[in-house]
């Protein structure tokens, strides 16, 4: 191994199979963006559906879409976008060599604007929804003033739910990688030379908020609300 | 030992005659389907040919003779690329145009075409005649008349395949297929499921029999003494309480259906479509999805009260009604 | 290697309030928009008014401005890929209920088969 | 018959050599491993094991079919069979078999690596490999499965009474360890490649590999999402597919043919990889058209993206999107054609020498042709309403699968075997089970062509009498297969005690993966090789790459 020493001395966390470290920082960020590609064929799956149904039944799920309230769908967006701000931040401040707790202050932030995503997800919208029945498959109420369209609005809230579900499902995966950072940031795992780890959470995060700045629009604002006088 | 060697071949060879090698063509499209199937045939024996041959002949001609033998140096050539780009694409080209052509003008029924409806069935076939006759796994047709498929399903996909016509299209639920064909021999042909259906899958088949027009027009009407689809679908008419808004000079809630069969209507929605059987089986599973202008959407759905035999009885009724209306506007 | 890419590129705060107001100051404008009758262009806007604000996030949040050109065609890529899901299942289900009437393309037919 | 290539003599220190086998032993040295040549070992015991599985299913099934009205198994079963050979087959044997197992060990190899980028996601993906294999080996002892390997709903989400979730789960897990494999390709091809090796200085095997990992990165979520729906669908009782609420079931088969198609290009990339690099070694010549074998690559990994509607011409599918799929189908059969005829070109003025590896490689080129031209009658529209869903279809896919994938993985493991163990198996015994193979294979595909056809429908348990004969010939070739994929089993099983040492080029091929002694160090290299020629220039020097 005496052509590893001849490297000179290596920043932590360098891996032997690399050359040198921005060899590894690459791989690592082009790796988490593969990564990222699968995760949009992985939710283009659901949007495809969601295009082929909605071009299809256009007043079911425009009907739907009226059952949701857009305010709560907004603030969730304006919570994700803070917590990306903050996720970069964290970012910035581990390249620039802030102090642990900078970092780590950072990284709670966007743990707690995450919870609070979830939260909002959880309590006002699904729970509000689980009470007037408009979950499909648990006592689902076909509601007369639906009209011609009410038979294919469960369809819509098929996509509802598995769509925010799997994002849901992904925040929590995010928070969990968020809190594992925080312990390592802790530990003084990271350096101005050695952040990666951070980065390529910064770009996981990134991603899942913008799987939901499409599904805001695409499930709260179909074919608009004007006059209907739902809010 | 010569006589060893002869019975050793015979056997052989009453295997192999025993092995048939081209299905009974016996509709009017199985000739074209077989020339195009033949060409094919040829182009992949050809290619396999010449490239079997090639290798066979540069495994021989160019074996290792010595451990250190020195082969030349030839990195490609273009004009090769190039040639064996082109000619593959273009026998493609050829093979694609004459398939879709072909498959183009097997795809539209001819217009005067007897219709019968089929219903797939977990590992079933219902066959129902319009003059009223129902068979199970068994279709009698006339020879040299067009025959038009209307088909769909009460559980899962299945699939209506005819080897001895080159026909075959899936029956989906909650959807109507066709498929048509026209016999040119008489006998009978197998009828097979196509698509996986389940446990009895390979049960699901039956037999066409394809009659000389005396034969069919006796085995018609010598059948039990059963009405004809639309008087079954009349009396379904009425009994499901359709004939309180349909009233026949339009007055009632409902539009009136007598002569709507065929004609293309005008929806609230701005799309005009012609009113066929899947505007109708529309109109009785999911009434509200199609609003005509003029009237407001209160028809109650009968998803579930009809099933799909009694939906093709009231389908034949409403053209049996479309039908007689013309008549006598035409006269 | 400069002492730049050794660490990667390292984006002053400034910009990263400027997208993040510019951001909500969209979200806004989306909800907004989804108020006021625009018929069918109200999906046009709202997925317009999404696809900037993915890009305000891919280019400055997640440094792709600033990243090699592998990073920006793997993303494409990965757009392009679904595009060719979306659109080629539509070109069945939308298509589905055309039939081929004697007119148009399929008129053309009658005349090739004399030829095979 | 030439004579065996000369075993070197075993050095004293040789034997006592430390590399990547006896660096340490013990279960825990092989389960925690990060080290891609042992993770390769790993992936090849588990995937023989599913071979094996998927080949009993097979067996039984050819048993049954003998007689037109099989009494040897209930049809229920006979479903079952079919499904777990299918389900077995494709995900668990033919989808990881080259990559996972050749590419996971030649990979850092032939581009001068030390190891894949990211070593622990390599480790990852084999363990989601086994929890997907145990999901699925749980499913078939709890009942089996009877909905085929397409899961087509409403059958497979409404009326099927037999283990979906489990299997659907098995296959979705399984697809992440596709989905980190390709992933690890990608990056190691892109950031480590040696100094001096560029693109196009490349072994084509690499070039395969990465065009599968395309695949890999863009095909395989989609299946995963569609599992995951049919899962929730068949678990909640109401879902996307289901007709009675205004779902298609056509858009099931849409999403899983837009991965399953690009899957079976999955299976056979790697394996033209393979033949690339079997045909110049054994011709020893350069390549014919480098650029054209690389680039057909890239060109069918694109291209077999857009051509999954032809699954579905009789399924009711619009007939204006059936004349797109149909164009696009004639369109991706062109890269595969000009492949074999650069292979054949290659054997121009070649000095051929017809060991196994050589034998799998030629019979490749000839089963693939006759596979790939038979796509032809399916992707045309005329004939595929009349041969969809008969056993014309099964011919064809087997001959590509058997014919071609098959051949190239046991081609692949005979040539790298002296590398991956460090013995030399005995090649007369290789070559006759090469032969069996072949003779098995064609006696047992070839007449279902005819069957086919004749319109003998797939997946029938029973069938009319007048096409027993052709089942009979089939059942026969297929005792003759199975007999030969047992051969390379033993030998290579004993090669790896009592074959005489192989040294670190046995076969005089060109290529960084023979620079290292054989079995390799863990460490691959001392210092990393500089690559100053082309790939296989066979003509310029002998052995060695640094010319």
């Amino acid at each position: 191994m005496a052509d590893m020493a001849a490297h000179g001395a290596h920043p932590p966390g360098f891996a032997h199979q690399f050359e040198e470290m921005a060899q590894q920082r690459e791989a690592g960020s082009l790796g988490m963006w593969v990564f990222l590609v699968t995760e949009i064929m992985f939710f283009g799956g659901l949007f495809a559906t969601y295009t082929v149904y909605r071009s299809l039944h256009p007043q079911a799920f425009e009907m739907g879409s009226h059952l949701l309230e857009a305010r709560f769908g907004a603030t969730n967006t304006a919570v994700l976008i803070s917590s990306s701000l903050t996720m970069a931040l964290a970012i910035h401040s581990a390249q620039t060599g802030k102090s642990k707790s900078t970092i780590i202050g950072y990284l709670i932030a966007t743990l707690v604007l995450g919870a609070a995503f979830i939260g909002i997800k959880l309590y006002f919208e699904w729970y509000h929804d689980y009470v007037e029945h408009l979950i499909p498959g648990i006592d689902f109420v076909i509601r007369p003033e639906w009209g011609h369209a009410g038979s294919q609005v469960p369809l819509f809230f098929c996509f509802y739910f598995f769509m925010t579900g799997l994002h849901a499902l992904h925040m929590v995966i995010g928070i969990g990688i968020l809190s594992v950072l925080a312990i390592m940031t802790a530990r003084q795992r990271f350096s101005s030379e050695y952040y990666a780890p951070l980065e390529i959470s910064g770009l996981y995060w990134h991603f899942v908020d913008i799987v939901w700045i499409f599904l805001f629009p695409l499930l709260y604002l179909i074919g608009g609300r004007y006059g209907t006088g739902v809010h | 030992m010569a006589s060893l060697l002869h019975s050793g071949f015979s056997c052989v060879a009453t295997v192999l005659t025993a092995i048939p090698v081209r299905p009974t063509a016996a509709s009017t499209i199985a000739d074209d389907v077989d020339k195009l199937h033949f060409t094919l045939t040829g182009i992949t024996f050809f290619f396999t040919g010449i490239i079997f041959a090639t290798i066979l002949y540069f495994m021989i001609k160019y074996r290792r003779r010595s451990d250190n033998e020195r082969p030349a140096d030839i990195e490609g050539s273009l004009p090769l690329e190039i040639a064996w780009t082109l000619i593959p694409a273009l026998i493609c080209a050829v093979i694609f145009v004459w398939a879709s052509s072909l498959y183009f003008r097997n795809s539209r029924p001819p217009v005067a075409s007897t219709e019968i409806f089929v219903i797939g069935k977990q590992w079933m076939w219902h066959l129902q005649h319009p003059e009223g006759p129902r068979e199970i796994n068994e279709l009698h047709v006339p020879v040299n008349v067009p025959i038009k498929l209307t088909m769909t399903s009460e559980d899962v996909i299945h699939d209506f395949y005819v080897p001895a016509f080159r026909v075959k299209k899936d029956v989906l639920p909650g959807r109507y297929t066709s498929i048509w064909f026209q016999a040119t021999k008489t006998g009978t042909y197998h009828i097979f499921c196509g698509q996986y259906c389940g446990a009895d899958h390979a049960e699901m088949i039956g037999w066409v029999f394809v009659m000389t027009p005396t034969d069919y027009a006796a085995w018609i009407s010598g059948g039990s003494r059963n009405e004809s689809m639309a008087q079954v679908g009349e009396r379904l008419f009425a009994k499901l309480g359709c004939d309180t808004c349909h009233l026949p000079d339009g007055s009632g809630r409902g539009p009136s259906l007598a002569g709507l069969y065929g004609k293309p209507e005008k929806l609230r929605s701005g799309e005009t479509r012609p009113v066929d059987e899947a505007l109708i089986r529309q109109a009785i599973v999911n009434p509200n999805s199609i609003l005509l202008p003029k009237y407001p959407p209160i028809m109650p759905t009968f998803q579930g009260q009809v099933n799909e035999e009694q939906v093709l009885q009231l389908i034949a009724y409403v053209k049996s009604i479309g039908t007689e209306e013309r008549q006598t506007n035409s006269k | 290697m400069s002492d730049q890419e050794q660490r990667g590129h390292i984006v002053p705060v400034g910009i990263y309030v400027r997208i993040f107001l510019g951001l909500i100051v969209l979200t806004g404008i989306t909800t907004a928009a989804a108020y006021v009758d625009l018929g069918a262009m109200n999906t046009v806007v709202a997925l317009a008014i999404a696809v900037v604000k993915m890009l305000l996030v891919v280019l400055f949040f997640m440094h792709v401005k600033y990243s090699t050109n592998l990073t920006r065609l793997v993303i494409i890529a990965g757009f392009f890929w679904l595009a060719i899901l979306v659109a080629l299942t539509l070109s069945d289900e939308l298509t589905r209920h055309w039939t081929p009437e004697s007119g148009a393309w399929s008129a053309l037919l009658p005349i090739l088969p004399r030829f095979f | 018959m030439s004579t065996l290539v000369a075993p070197v003599q075993e050095s004293p220190s040789e034997s006592s050599r430390v590399h990547y086998l006896n660096v340490s032993y013990g279960i825990k040295s092989w389960l925690f491993t990060t080290d891609h040549k042992r993770i390769a070992l790993l992936y090849l015991g588990s995937i023989t094991f599913m071979f094996l599985v998927g080949g009993i299913a097979a067996t039984l099934m050819r048993l049954h079919l003998i007689e037109p009205q099989g009494t040897l198994f209930e049809p229920g079963t006979y479903n079952k069979l079919f499904t777990i050979h299918g389900i077995v087959m494709v995900f668990f044997f033919l989808v990881p078999s080259i990559p996972a197992t050749l590419g996971n060990f030649l990979v850092p190899m032939m581009i001068g690596a030390r190891d894949l980028a990211f070593p622990k996601l390599n480790l990852l993906s084999w363990y989601v490999y086994i929890v997907g294999s145990l999901f699925t080996l749980y499913a078939i002892i709890a009942g089996g499965v009877d909905t085929g390997w397409t899961f087509y709903t409403p059958y497979s989400s409404n009326y099927a009474h037999s283990e979906v979730i489990a299997v659907a789960l098995g296959v979705f897990i399984t697809g992440f360890s596709s989905i980190l494999t390709g992933l690890n390709f990608i990056v190691t091809i892109h950031k480590m490649r040696a100094p001096g090796l560029t693109w196009f200085r490349l072994p084509l095997f690499i070039w395969a590999i990465y065009a599968t990992s395309i695949i890999f990165i863009l095909g395989t979520p989609v299946i995963a999402i569609t599992l995951f729906l049919l899962g929730l669908e068949r678990l909640l009782h109401i879902g996307i597919f289901d007709p009675a609420i205004g779902g298609d079931p056509l858009l099931f088969q849409h999403l899983f043919w837009f991965y399953s198609h690009p899957a079976v290009y999955i299976m056979i990339l790697p394996g033209m990889g393979v033949i690339s690099e079997l045909v110049t070694c054994f011709a020893r010549k350069r390549i014919f058209g480098y650029s054209f074998v690389a680039f057909s690559s890239m060109a069918i990994a694109v291209i077999s993206f857009l051509v999954w509607g032809h699954h579905m011409f009789v399924t009711g599918q619009s007939i204006y999107a059936g004349l797109i799929f149909s164009v696009l189908s004639f369109l991706v059969a062109i890269p595969s054609a000009v492949k074999v005829f650069n292979w054949t070109a290659t054997l121009y003025k070649g000095s051929i020498s017809y060991q196994a590896p050589m034998l799998y490689a030629l019979g490749f080129i000839g089963l693939f042709t006759m596979g790939g031209l038979t796509g032809l009658f399916l992707a045309s529209l005329a004939t595929d309403v009349h041969l969809n869903g008969t056993y014309f279809i099964v011919a064809h896919f087997h001959y590509i699968m058997v014919g071609g994938a098959v051949m190239a993985y046991l081609g692949g493991i005979h040539f790298w075997w002296p590398k991956l163990t460090g013995r030399l198996y005995p090649d007369g015994w290789a070559r006759f089970g090469a032969l069996v193979i072949f003779v098995g294979f064609n006696l047992t595909f070839f007449p279902q062509f005819m069957l086919g056809y004749l319109g003998m429908p797939r997946r029938y348990a029973v069938y009319p009498a007048e096409f027993q004969v052709l089942n009979v010939m089939s059942s026969a070739g297929a005792s003759i297969l199975g007999i030969g994929y047992l051969i390379p089993l033993i030998y290579l099983f004993w090669s790896m005690r009592y074959g005489p040492p192989a040294g670190p080029n046995p076969w005089r091929a060109k290529g960084l993966e023979w620079e290292t002694p054989s079995p390799p160090p863990t460490e691959n290299f001392e210092e990393i090789p500089v690559v100053t020629e082309d790939a296989y220039n066979y003509a310029r020097s002998d052995g060695g790459t640094r010319g």
